[in-house]
């Protein structure tokens, strides 16, 4: 049996227990491209030791979309797994190259990006408006975490700001990072990087308790995934291992349950917006949706927007088909070489005449942007975060 | 005195006719008389040219029989390949009126027409039925003190319901008549194994054809076996020339064991020579337990 | 054509029961592991009695096909009396009218519509038949050219000749590009 | 002494007339306005096909007509007190406001409601005065008082006006009977599938769920035994076993027993109706114990009816086409297979309101919500005296072992009320 720094795969994830049913590798967003099969690996992980991941190339195709381990019939981890198997290979430096150098640049640089820590708060510097730092001991109710990816990607910098100009109109007491913003981590640790995740949670909490940050609000599912369900579990075993964790509780909300407060607050309605005549078809993120159950806020707030014909995919919300953005994938080749997920998303919004793709998460604006350019809807289709269509519609 | 038409095939009259000579001598020294099966052809192989075209294979394999049946004999065989074409295509064609009728209108050209009036027999069956054991022994002139590993091959049991030899797991017959000769059957582990010649295999990948060959070998070997012996034709030059090609292949040593037909060594134990039954001819060189 | 009704097509001799015998396969694995080819290669009968269910056609092409010696194993011991290794012939005869033949296999082919032997007598034989007081030449094809005749209108009848591309003015294969 | 039965499918029917046969008078309690129960909806048995109209009709004749037995349909167990031997139980009788036997079905014609019909699983509709089937016992109309606007707001007597027989004036009694012992058979409910929502059950008519499909193989059934899903002839049909069965996410991690063989048997009776449909069967394993049931199976998939291991993932439209995606776990591959109609094989739970009725009688439910049994070997005991259970609501199981189990508590009860009479 294949064996992780917990213990054994069985005392690890249970892997004992799987049926062989097949649901995780039939629901698995990339398992009709790649040779990806989850359901094989968690037999695999049975029958042979740790050597035989090296075989398994297509294991860096997840996309930790979680869909396994939301469906399985026997309330097993896949997608654990798949972090368990990663964690091995990394631990015995068979990784792919791209994917080690994202994970040295985590060390180094603070982000995956492979971008000098200097340069992360640069796409402030374009903006008309005044942004607290915490870091430079101003108060603030709310630390807005970017996040690597806002920050560096010239294309996903504009939701940086986007954000920056909406949450300042509705008036929400908050500040960032700048320069000192640390990665969350929660890429590092899907790419099998223990003990760097470890390492993050260990400095990211004494930093938040320095600056007496107890509220955060992040632009990404994958941080907010990562603070609100990999923090805690992850602080106490630090605890249990005598490491100096402070004893803050974090309170985390994803930018769309800001704004859907708001809404219910009265602060945010339509008659603050100008008209947005566009069919927007909402596609919903894994880590915000599959993973967390986040499916009303978005929808909630296209649906006020003045003049947007809001329609859906017809596989949406916990069906929602993956765009192949997260577990690493933006630093992974990849196996497969079907048709991409985002193009068959960006096909289908095109075959439903929607002229705008809202999206609430980096990676999905990321993939699918390229998807559109690919597919040859530019002329036709914005892929827009729903921070970008706010910050266009709002007076 | 019993009268049967031999049906020689391929490999029999034209690579080890030492078969031939072996078995039409002992069945005559039983009494059994065999007849030329005049215009006969390849039967042919079901596995190859079942494989390629069933068509082509039942009306060549229907005109073999046909030609026995005109001849009004029942007819046997020295070759499993041979006995499973024959026999199916026999079989098929004694079940099947539809299939009867569009053998006779595609071999009316030819002056035939299939009957049914005949039974395929191989020549073990020959040996066991028409002769039996009690008379085998008896015509023991030098018994083999040998240790001998069986080969049946597969057409000769299977599929078991048609060729009716019983279970094809649990096979007798051979064991029988090799220790009517005195020598001792002994098991081992491959024994009821393919050789791995049939079905086109060898044709197309002699490798894989021959590490079936080899592995059946082996188990022989560890078995302390002096000579395997084999009812069929195709199998004897699978595992004869096999072992000069195994060896040429893999570079292994030499098996060196001794590849007999069970006529041959039924005729050995009656006293023939090593020569007259063609054992010299083989690829194989007899060992002196087999050498009169 | 679906794929069974083409296997059930060449397989007629068989007939349709023979061929449909494959739908009572429970896929229990007994045929892969009885089958002494799989021990060895990477034919996996189950697999194959499976992708021929679901009508794959892709396994025509798969060169794994002609890695059964029809040995029957698989057959006698079927749980459920599938006709496997009877399917499998009849779905080489599919392949083979697709022009997935191997020129090895052709040429078996061509020695039978040449000779109506697929091992044809030689010069060492020939001898060796004298010294052990057998006729030079059998009594078969070799030696009867009218039967070798017979054999050879079955091969054109049947377009025989045709599937494995047998050229008369040569005797010999023509070129064909291997599948 | 009396006996009382609760429920009247097959094991509560079987329980009463066997405890009627051996000389005790019984009481049968049936909350639905006929006995008959869930096989009622059921058009033919495994694996021997036969009518199971043909042999529930004559059991549900028979407990009517028999004189040691009081039917009470439309009705509830409220309370129980006492013990064994010596129960107190409160039922209530609510009213059909028409007669029993009464239908000439003119008072149908005439109301203006339109209700989903629950006997069709909801594929048809009904009317708010209706038969409840075409077998059912007692028979004739009742009158559906939570959908009829006579009851709703007084604005309604049509069918009054052509019926005397009907009498808006019935009222819910409540009456207090004396019972030695009572057998517990109240059935099960099936599974929900849009607990499952991937599967996209609400989303889409090509998906239906097994009892659907029964209804709709029925020649009494809502489309008069023709195979028409959104208007058409399915010419691909996908079964999807384990739905709602083998599954803890959904809270049900035991297998429900009859859904391998019941799918067997529709795709059977499938391939009767469409000759030359593509039909497939998605399965984890196939579990064909009964007897003859292994054999059946066979039959069933010699009638080329695909069966491909591996569970359903999900099903999803691509440009209005059905597409069922899942893994063959046999050749490691997933694929996506379009089908114009894809039937659920939904497992049996508990009845909705089951611990209710055990707190009511004093017994206990298990994890999953069934009844619990004293122990593996008293099986149709509980732990209270007195109380036996039968069928489904104890744990999923077919029909003939309903039966059977309706037997064997019958036998216990008489056992039970003999001793205490001497």
């Amino acid at each position: 049996m294949m064996e992780v720094e917990e213990g054994n795969f069985d005392e690890a994830y249970d892997v004992y227990a799987c049926m062989q049913c097949g649901k995780c590798t039939g629901s698995c967003a990339v398992s009709l491209r790649s040779d990806l099969n989850i359901r094989e690996l968690m037999r695999i992980a049975i029958l042979n030791e740790n050597g035989e991941l090296e075989k398994h190339e297509e294991i860096w195709d997840c996309t930790s979309c979680g869909i396994c381990t939301v469906r399985c019939p026997r309330d097993l981890k896949p997608a654990e797994v798949i972090v368990g198997m990663r964690s091995s290979l990394v631990e015995g430096g068979t990784i792919p190259i791209t994917v080690r150098d994202a994970l040295e640049s985590v060390g180094t640089n603070n982000n995956p990006w492979g971008r000098p820590k200097s340069k992360r708060a640069e796409w402030l510097e374009d903006l008309d408006v005044k942004v607290k730092n915490i870091s430079e001991g101003e108060d603030a109710e709310y630390l807005l975490y970017i996040g690597c990816t806002a920050s560096y990607d010239p294309r996903i910098q504009s939701v940086s700001r986007a954000a920056i100009n909406v949450l300042t109109k509705l008036g929400v007491d908050f500040g960032i990072l700048g320069e000192e913003e640390p990665c969350c981590g929660s890429e590092p640790r899907m790419m099998g990087e223990t003990g760097l995740f470890e390492m993050l949670v260990e400095d990211n909490l004494n930093l938040f308790d320095e600056f007496s940050i107890s509220k955060i609000i992040t632009l990404s599912p994958h941080a907010y995934n990562t603070f609100v369900n990999d923090y805690p579990e992850c602080a106490k075993r630090l605890k249990e291992d005598d490491a100096e964790i402070p004893d803050i509780e974090l309170e985390v909300k994803h930018y769309t349950q800001i704004l859907e407060e708001l809404i219910d607050d009265g602060r945010l309605d339509g008659e603050m917006m100008n008209e947005f005549s566009e069919t927007v078809i909402y596609h919903d993120p894994c880590y915000l949706g599959k993973r967390n159950n986040i499916f009303e806020p978005p929808r909630k707030i296209l649906n006020i927007i003045p003049g947007a014909r809001c329609i859906e995919f017809d596989r949406r919300e916990d069906r929602s088909l993956c765009c192949e953005g997260g577990g690493g994938r933006m630093w992974a080749e990849g196996t497969g070489t079907g048709e991409r997920n985002s193009i068959i998303r960006v096909n289908d919004a095109n075959r439903d005449e929607a002229t705008v793709i809202a999206v609430a998460c980096p990676f999905c604006l990321s993939t699918l942007e390229d998807a559109r350019a690919t597919a040859g809807y530019e002329e036709t289709m914005r892929v827009m975060d729903i921070f970008e269509i706010l910050d266009e519609v709002l007076k | 005195m019993k009268e049967y038409a031999y049906f020689l095939g391929c490999i029999t009259p034209n690579r080890y006719p030492g078969i031939e000579a072996a078995t039409v001598k002992v069945l005559k020294k039983f009494d059994i008389e065999t007849r030329d099966l005049d215009g006969a052809s390849c039967c042919p192989a079901p596995g190859v040219f079942g494989s390629f075209d069933l068509n082509t294979w039942l009306l060549i394999a229907a005109r073999n029989v046909t030609l026995a049946d005109m001849m009004g004999l029942d007819v046997y065989v020295t070759c499993n390949g041979c006995y499973g074409s024959l026999q199916e295509a026999d079989h098929l064609l004694k079940e099947k009126p539809e299939l009867k009728d569009w053998v006779n209108e595609n071999l009316k050209d030819e002056g035939l027409e299939y009957k049914g009036n005949i039974e395929i027999k191989h020549v073990v069956e020959l040996l066991y039925d028409d002769i039996g054991i009690k008379r085998l022994k008896e015509a023991v002139v030098a018994p083999l003190d040998a240790k001998i590993g069986v080969h049946y091959g597969c057409h000769f049991l299977k599929p078991s319901a048609v060729r009716g030899h019983g279970s094809s797991e649990r096979p007798t017959i051979l064991d029988e008549l090799v220790e009517a000769t005195g020598a001792e059957s002994v098991d081992y582990k491959d024994k009821l194994m393919c050789c791995g010649a049939g079905g086109g295999v060898r044709t197309r990948d002699l490798e894989v054809s021959l590490t079936f060959t080899k592995q059946k070998f082996e188990s022989m070997k560890k078995a302390g076996i002096d000579a395997t012996i084999n009812p069929c034709a195709f199998c004897h030059l699978q595992m004869d020339r096999g072992q000069v090609e195994i060896k040429e292949k893999f570079g292994e040593e030499f098996f060196n064991m001794p590849v007999l037909f069970i006529t041959q060594l039924i005729g050995l134990s009656m006293g023939m020579s090593t020569e007259e039954l063609g054992l010299n001819a083989h690829a194989i060189p007899m060992t002196e337990k087999f050498i009169r | 054509m679906s794929l069974v009704e083409d296997i059930e097509e060449c397989g007629w001799v068989f007939g349709k029961d023979t061929v449909d015998s494959l739908y009572a396969c429970m896929q229990c694995g007994k045929c892969t592991g009885s089958c002494p080819s799989g021990r060895i290669t990477g034919y996996r009968t189950r697999r194959l009695m499976n992708k021929v269910q679901s009508g794959d056609r892709s396994i025509l092409e798969d060169p794994d096909i002609w890695l059964c010696t029809t040995c029957y194993t698989c057959y006698e011991r079927c749980p459920r009396e599938v006709k496997t290794t009877d399917v499998i012939r009849a779905l080489r005869n599919v392949a083979a009218k697709e022009g997935h033949m191997s020129k090895a296999h052709r040429a078996t082919a061509m020695y039978v519509i040449k000779t109506g032997h697929a091992v044809p007598i030689n010069d060492a034989t020939k001898k060796l038949r004298k010294k052990l007081g057998l006729s030079e030449i059998p009594p078969t094809t070799h030696k009867y050219p009218e039967a070798l005749k017979a054999i050879q209108d079955i091969s054109k009848k049947m377009k025989f000749d045709k599937l494995v591309g047998f050229d008369w003015n040569t005797m010999n294969l023509e070129d064909r590009e291997e599948k | 002494m009396k006996g009382l039965v609760i429920g009247g499918g097959v094991a509560g029917l079987r329980a009463a007339l066997d405890i009627a046969n051996a000389g005790f008078d019984v009481y049968l309690v049936e909350r639905d306005f006929s006995i008959g129960g869930r096989s009622a909806q059921i058009v033919k048995s495994y694996p021997d096909l036969i009518n199971i109209k043909d042999v529930l009709k004559p059991l549900m004749e028979e407990v009517y007509n028999h004189g040691r037995i009081t039917l009470l349909t439309n009705s509830e167990v409220l309370g129980l007190e006492g013990e064994t031997g010596n129960f107190k139980v409160k039922i209530e009788k609510k009213p059909r406001y028409v007669p029993e036997g009464k239908s000439c079905e003119k008072c149908i014609e005439v109301c203006p409601v339109e209700v989903p019909n629950e006997f069709n699983e909801r594929l048809d509709k009904r009317k708010a005065i209706f038969v409840p089937f075409s077998y059912a016992v007692p028979d004739g109309c009742v009158i559906d008082e939570t959908n009829c606007l006579h009851f709703k707001d007084g604005s309604c007597s049509r069918c009054k006006e052509v019926c005397d027989g009907i009498n808006f004036d019935q009222k819910a009694e409540t009456i207090e009977i004396d019972v030695g012992s009572v057998v517990v058979a109240t059935g099960f409910d099936p599974f929900d599938p849009n607990l499952r929502p991937e599967l996209a059950y609400d989303k889409y008519d090509g998906v239906i769920t097994s009892l659907e499909l029964e209804r709709i193989l029925d020649e009494d059934g809502p489309t008069g035994g023709k195979i028409i899903i959104n208007g058409e002839e399915p010419k691909s049909v996908v079964f999807a076993h384990c739905i709602g069965s083998r599954d803890k996410k959904v809270g049900n991690p035991y297998c429900s027993r009859i859904c391998c063989m019941y799918t067997a048997k529709e795709a059977y009776m499938l391939r009767e109706k469409l000759p030359n449909a593509e039909i497939s069967v998605c399965y984890i394993d196939m579990r064909a114990f009964g007897k003859g049931c292994e054999q059946f199976y066979e039959e069933v998939q010699k009638k080329q009816v695909l069966y491909r291991r591996g569970v359903a993932a999900e099903v999803y439209s691509n440009g209005g086409n059905l597409v069922l995606r899942a893994e063959d776990t046999l050749l490691s591959e997933p694929y996506e297979s379009a089908a114009d109609m894809i039937v659920l094989a939904v497992g049996v739970e508990p009845r909705e309101d089951s611990s209710e009725l055990a707190e009511t009688l004093g017994i206990k439910v298990d994890e999953c919500g069934f009844f619990v049994e004293k122990n593996l070997y008293d099986p149709v005991e509980t732990e209270k005296e007195g109380i036996f259970l039968a069928g489904c609501c104890q744990g999923p199981k077919e029909i003939a072992d309903s039966i059977m189990q309706g037997g064997a508590a019958a036998a216990k009860a008489i056992g039970l009320m003999g001793r205490h009479s001497n």
